[in-house]
């Protein structure tokens, strides 16, 4: 039960983009066209759940044994990236049809804020393994369908006429907005 | 290969130094760190909760280990003998993750003498209002002797609408912290006495 | 302390190993262009960009995809770098030049009335849109609002017109017209395009075995942009002059105006753009890429070798062509008689060609002088064999009697000025246009008494009309269906021949299978008689000990290549024209070159050639039964000499037409679609200035 | 003159978030009062001029394979110092910025900067382009902090605007407020935008 309430938060009512503030900046640039906000989608949810279970590993293993908690920052963002790039040259590798698909997204991950602060959170939350491992999926999936959603209504926007200055990210922004304002409904569940 | 050998030693470098000094900042800015908590986080909570007391508790605070947990106790004196103490206590599985409450004890007529939020992550409006005074006063005055349930367990506690993952929250962190001093009221008064009067 | 200086250093020259390893072990090959660019670029993966991180952006920018401005979190400094690196590759990234390939839009019908979203994609998306014709231009502007460089307007017909000041050949209209009718191309994507089933095309372009886009150098005539006219006609065809006199026409056949009054006069429309060229005797440049490297050899100068020797040099090769002969131009020089191409032209016209930087090796002969072994050895990457149909087929397998000329060897004599001894009764065998083009090489000799005798009947005979009616007015006696049945010689010279009446030559299935009635016979004297009843290859230089042994024949001696690619059954040796039709018309062996040079560039740049659905017979639908709202007009014709004035002289027959003429039939064109047309196109008065500027964007 | 010309740059021309549309998680997140504004904006500006300075420095001697990951890691020393310093003068502001102060990491505008501007200019421009980056950054914050918390909360830095009696829009201090806020704030600045 308590895992159902976790995933259902983290998507709806806790939604990283729409909640948290977390990983606009990519969530703004990849959201124009449906394709690559799936393939975008599809690669958080690999990035985020395994960076999350990685950094977890490494709080618990060496920055709590060794008392360096304090380098926690500096150490998950290493790690990150070094993971992100490491499946990078592999799946271009490796796995051509699947890098085409969503490798192309991963470089993208390193600074993408979601990725991070989820680790963040989840340390400060004092989750354990599996919580972790629960937390940082559900949140990557709210976050994939925040942007997919988004995506479909920017695809919109593009028949629409729209205001010269509200063109571009000032609409894009309101209708973050508005889509955040719905979610809020979703507070009820909690 | 020498070019391989820069790379790895530049990257090594800058981490090392960089640990190094950042640790050595660390340690140089512990305690006041810790004080801040202390004033911040911890000094207004007990301040809520204790109102009429000689000393300033949280300077007198006092480490001790129950079952392999640490506590830090803040006692409340009045005339040399402890009356009262707060501390910090886990309510496990707030909405956004753990309550941190600061729970007081009031020992002259064995009821909660207060209960204040120290760390939260509930959100604003909604979690949140369970951790204002008007939700959290109704334990006010209640006997610790007895166990804390929520009404729909059969207790006493009221459920805040909407709120219902945080209410569960503090009302295990009060129980958490009652039943601590149920087991060892007097061990905790005798221990705190103590070191009040060595301090003295 | 230590443990924070061990760990962290530690961390990170784990990282560094890592990464250094992995970047080695799953190592890709990237274009060297895209890796300037990305190292250029912020590194920072942000995705402002909408591209998947700098990598994808960088690719973008390469692919002239996003400007070089994409990255936004970059800045000025940045799109400097950028722009930099993209300038070094001007010469390379070509412009690219917008266009609607839309002339209709809303002189189609209407199937209802649209009243939805002003969108076109969303109104496409309506039973494909309101038009009747599911192709064409929808009007409402989707290409206006999406431009983000403010380049695109709608014009007063509701076609959308750009400002090439402004175009920044982005792409967005591109990707957002629902019908595809926007394309952005660089001189070499026209250069390399064929006409596709897909295509909106008018009945003359699906007729011209060039690909020429006819309606497209007409409207430029019209608007007086003779000069652009002319290089939209060499985007397909680089023998203009020549081919604007020798072409038999096949677009003005299916010309929609056939239903009304007369053609236009498309052919002569062409001649007069390239005789502009040549009357002022300016070269009109056109666009030339850079060197790339490749080295490609063109076996055969006539007008395929030509053709695909041109647009490879025009797309970067280094190209060399060998020809067995002394001088290029193959059939064009040696198949067609003086009057009707007059040489000083074709030299003129070849000596253009070469300007562009090709070599041409003369008097070397495949098979002869050297072979593909010699050609590969010395560095060409790609080999095209366009050594066309010379061999003239005979009427016995004997040798023939003296006094039998073979029509080729003679037109190649007499066009080199050998001197024949033809007598006074000349009788030609063969209905075809290089008959007509021997009888009428013999009249200009001097010869009074010339009869011509052909299988076919007058209706059936291959030659053009108007070659015929000009040979009949010259004195040329034709005689039809009459087949050979021997020859009659003294002492091994001839002295007339044997004829029996032919009463059928194609079979029910339409091949050629003559048949003949023996009774009716007849015996006509002769001097001398000149064969021209076809034309094969000469396959020698195939050798089974060669890598020329792996080429296919047929039993015609013809070359068996991929029709998708033009490649033969040896990997990097292309062929074309007659040596793979047989005889055919000069355009059709153009056409055959450029599409060789088509697949040679594709195969040395990206190692496979892209094979598409070229249109090759008429589209039913464009086939239309009546047109409605068109006016009669008169087609414009080219000044022809007085028969008297041709008998004994090999002056040039036909005078190019003037410029007001020009206009005047330009404006006769209605500008079709496969559906539509346009009925208020007339040859009426100069169209005004505000209008002229109208059509210019589309 | 072109240190000035690279400071001021910052303050109109290129002003984040509103011209360079980077570093917005923070600019949503911690925009709900004109403090938190404006110490999240000192304290990224702090990092931005610090990285800035050090990555010029060192731009000759970092290998170009390692880079990004050398300007992460000296980013973040910068990120740790600030969150340490933070935590011992300026609890309540650490309280409030959360997890937004260990995120300047990733921010983008401080990584472009190194990337595109410190990586490849002397140090006494990268410095005065991290400062006016930065102090054009902590305006952008706390302008928008300021609309929010004036109009959210009806007080200004905590003080009261409109007295007791306004009652405060609220929904500019929750998310879709914060975005709505934001979209409204670029659409104007597109008014000025040529």
């Amino acid at each position: 039960m308590k895992f159902i309430f976790m995933i259902v938060s983290a998507i709806f009512v806790n939604n990283i983009i729409l909640a948290k503030y977390l990983g606009n900046c990519p969530f703004l640039g990849v959201s124009q066209k449906r394709d690559s906000a799936i393939g975008m989608a599809l690669a958080v949810v690999f990035v985020l759940t395994m960076s999350s279970i990685v950094t977890w590993i490494f709080q618990k293993a060496f920055l709590e044994p060794l008392n360096l908690v304090h380098l926690q920052t500096v150490v998950f963002i290493l790690v990150i990236a070094g993971f992100v790039q490491l499946t990078e040259f592999y799946v271009r590798k490796n796995l051509k049809n699947l890098y085409q698909a969503l490798g192309i997204f991963l470089p993208l991950i390193t600074t993408n804020c979601a990725v991070l602060g989820v680790a963040i959170l989840c340390i400060r939350s004092s989750y354990n393994f599996i919580e972790t491992a629960i937390f940082a999926f559900s949140s990557s999936v709210g976050y994939g369908l925040a942007i997919t959603l988004f995506s479909g209504i920017r695809e919109r926007y593009e028949i629409c006429h729209i205001p010269r200055i509200f063109k571009g990210t000032a609409i894009a922004m309101v209708s973050v907005g508005l889509m955040a304002l719905a979610f809020l409904g979703f507070k009820g569940m909690a | 290969m020498s070019k391989m050998v820069k790379i790895v030693l530049v990257i090594g470098v800058i981490g090392g130094l960089s640990g190094t000094s950042l640790t050595a900042l660390k340690n140089s800015l512990n305690t006041r760190i810790e004080a801040q908590k202390d004033i911040y986080i911890r000094g207004p909570a007990i301040k809520e909760i204790m109102k009429n007391v000689e000393n300033d508790p949280a300077a007198t605070k006092k480490e001790m280990t129950f079952d392999g947990v640490k506590y830090v106790f803040y006692p409340g004196f009045k005339g040399g003998k402890c009356i009262a103490v707060a501390f910090e206590s886990i309510g496990p599985g707030g909405f956004g993750g753990d309550i941190k409450l600061m729970v007081g004890f009031n020992f002259e007529n064995s009821t909660i003498l207060g209960v204040a939020a120290t760390e939260h992550h509930e959100t604003p409006g909604i979690g949140a209002r369970a951790l204002e005074f008007s939700y959290l006063s109704q334990y006010y005055g209640l006997p610790y002797k007895e166990s804390f349930k929520l009404k729909k367990d059969g207790g006493k506690i009221d459920v805040l609408t909407g709120a219902s993952y945080s209410s569960t929250a503090i009302v295990s962190a009060v129980e958490n912290a009652a039943q601590l001093i149920r087991n060892h009221q007097k061990e905790i008064i005798e221990t705190l006495e103590k070191s009040y009067e060595s301090n003295k | 302390m230590w443990y924070s200086l061990a760990f962290l250093g530690g961390l990170g020259i784990f990282v560094g190993i890592a990464l250094g390893i992995a970047s080695k072990v799953f190592y890709v090959k990237i274009d060297k262009r895209i890796l300037e660019v990305q190292d250029a670029l912020l590194g920072a993966n942000c995705g402002a960009c909408g591209y998947a991180g700098c990598a994808a952006c960088a690719e973008a920018i390469v692919k002239g995809e996003a400007p070089v401005t994409a990255c936004v979190a970059g800045g000025p400094t940045i799109h400097d770098n950028v722009g930099r690196i993209m300038g070094m590759e001007v010469g390379i990234v070509e412009p690219k030049i917008w266009e609607s390939y839309c002339n209709g839009g809303e002189r189609s019908e209407r199937k209802y009335i649209y009243e939805g979203v002003e969108d076109c994609r969303a109104a496409d998306k309506l039973f494909k849109g309101d038009l009747i014709c599911e192709i064409g231009c929808l009007g409402l502007g989707t290409c206006v609002n999406v431009c983000p460089f403010d380049a695109i307007r709608m014009g007063k017909n509701h076609l959308p017109i750009t400002d090439p000041s402004r175009c920044r050949a982005c792409g967005k209209c591109v990707e957002a017209c629902p019908r595809g009718i926007i394309s952005l191309l660089s001189a070499s994507d026209r250069i390399l395009h064929f006409n596709t089933v897909e295509e909106c095309l008018s009945p003359c372009r699906q007729a011209c075995p060039s690909d020429i886009d006819i309606p497209r150098y007409i409207k430029q005539i019209r608007e007086g942009d003779i000069e652009g006219a002319l290089l939209t006609i060499k985007e397909r065809c680089p023998l203009p002059l020549s081919i604007g006199r020798v072409c038999p026409r096949p677009c003005e056949e299916v010309c929609r105006r056939n239903l009304i009054d007369e053609p236009v006069a498309i052919n002569s429309l062409k001649r007069f753009c390239a005789d502009y060229e040549y009357v002022n005797n300016k070269r009109i440049p056109v666009p030339v890429l850079p060197d790339n490297g490749h080295k490609v050899a063109v076996v055969g100068g006539g007008p395929s070798g030509l053709s695909c020797a041109y647009y490879l040099r025009r797309l970067g090769y280094t190209v060399t062509i060998f020809e067995a002969e002394p001088k290029l131009g193959g059939m064009l020089r040696y198949g067609i008689p003086e009057y009707r191409l007059p040489k000083k032209i074709l030299d003129w016209e070849i000596e253009g060609i070469l300007k562009l930087g090709i070599e041409a090796r003369k008097n070397v002969k495949l098979g002869r002088d050297f072979n593909l072994e010699f050609l590969f050895a010395n560095g060409y990457e790609a080999v095209y064999i366009s050594i066309g149909a010379w061999e003239s087929y005979t009427l016995t397998k004997d040798e023939s009697p003296d006094g039998v000329y073979l029509g080729t060897k003679f037109l190649e004599g007499a066009s080199k000025g050998e001197k024949f001894d033809l007598g006074e009764k000349v009788v030609v065998i063969g209905g075809g246009n290089v008959a007509m083009d021997a009888a009428r090489t013999a009249v200009r000799m001097g010869v009074k008494n010339i009869k011509l005798y052909c299988l076919e009947k007058r209706c059936e005979m291959p030659a053009l009309d108007e070659e015929i009616e000009e040979a009949i007015e010259e004195g040329v006696n034709i005689n039809c269906s009459w087949g050979f049945y021997r020859y009659i010689t003294d002492n091994g010279r001839i002295k007339g021949i044997e004829l029996q009446r032919c009463t059928s030559v194609f079979d029910e299935e339409g091949r050629f299978n003559p048949k003949y009635d023996p009774s009716e016979r007849m015996t006509v004297d002769a001097d001398s008689i000149i064969l021209t009843i076809g034309q094969h290859p000469d396959a020698s230089f195939v050798r089974p000990d060669e890598r020329s042994g792996h080429l296919k024949l047929t039993r015609r001696q013809t070359i068996i290549v991929d029709e998708e690619t033009g490649e033969t059954s040896e990997p990097f040796v292309f062929a074309g024209g007659d040596f793979r039709t047989g005889p055919d018309i000069a355009t059709k062996a153009i056409s055959e070159g450029r599409f060789a040079a088509r697949s040679i560039h594709y195969k040395l740049t990206e190692g496979h050639i892209p094979v598409i659905k070229r249109q090759k017979d008429l589209i039913p639908e464009s086939q239309l039964e009546k047109l409605e709202g068109v006016d009669k007009s008169e087609k414009v014709k080219e000044k022809t000499l007085p028969p008297e004035e041709r008998l004994d002289n090999f002056n040039e027959l036909k005078e190019t037409i003037p410029e007001e003429k020009a206009i005047y039939e330009a404006g006769r064109c209605l500008q079709c679609g496969i559906y539509c047309y346009n009925p208020y196109i007339n040859p009426v008065k100069e169209k005004k200035k505000t209008e002229k500027k109208e059509l210019s964007g589309t | 003159m072109r240190v000035i010309s690279e400071f001021t740059k910052g303050f109109w021309k290129d002003i984040p978030p509103f011209r360079l549309v980077l570093g917005l998680c923070p600019t949503l997140a911690v925009t709900s009062a004109a403090k938190n504004g404006l110490g999240m904006g000192l304290a990224t500006a702090f990092v931005l001029v610090c990285s800035n300075v050090i990555i010029s420095f060192l731009r000759k001697i970092i290998p170009s394979e390692v880079r990004i990951a050398s300007y992460i890691v000296l980013i973040a020393s910068f990120v740790v110092i600030v969150e340490l310093v933070t935590q011992a003068y300026f609890y309540t502001l650490y309280e409030q910025l959360g997890i937004f102060i260990p995120l300047i990491v990733v921010n983008c505008i401080i990584l472009g900067r190194a990337e595109a501007f410190a990586s490849k200019n002397s140090v006494i421009y990268s410095f005065a382009d991290g400062l006016g980056i930065g102090l054009g950054f902590t305006i952008s914050l706390t302008v928008l902090a300021s609309i929010r918390e004036i109009l959210g909360s009806g007080t200004f830095f905590g003080m009261s605007v409109f007295g007791k009696s306004y009652l405060p829009f609220s929904f500019l201090v929750i998310a879709p407020g914060a975005f709505i806020c934001l979209g409204v704030l670029l659409a104007v600045m597109n008014v000025f935008k040529k």
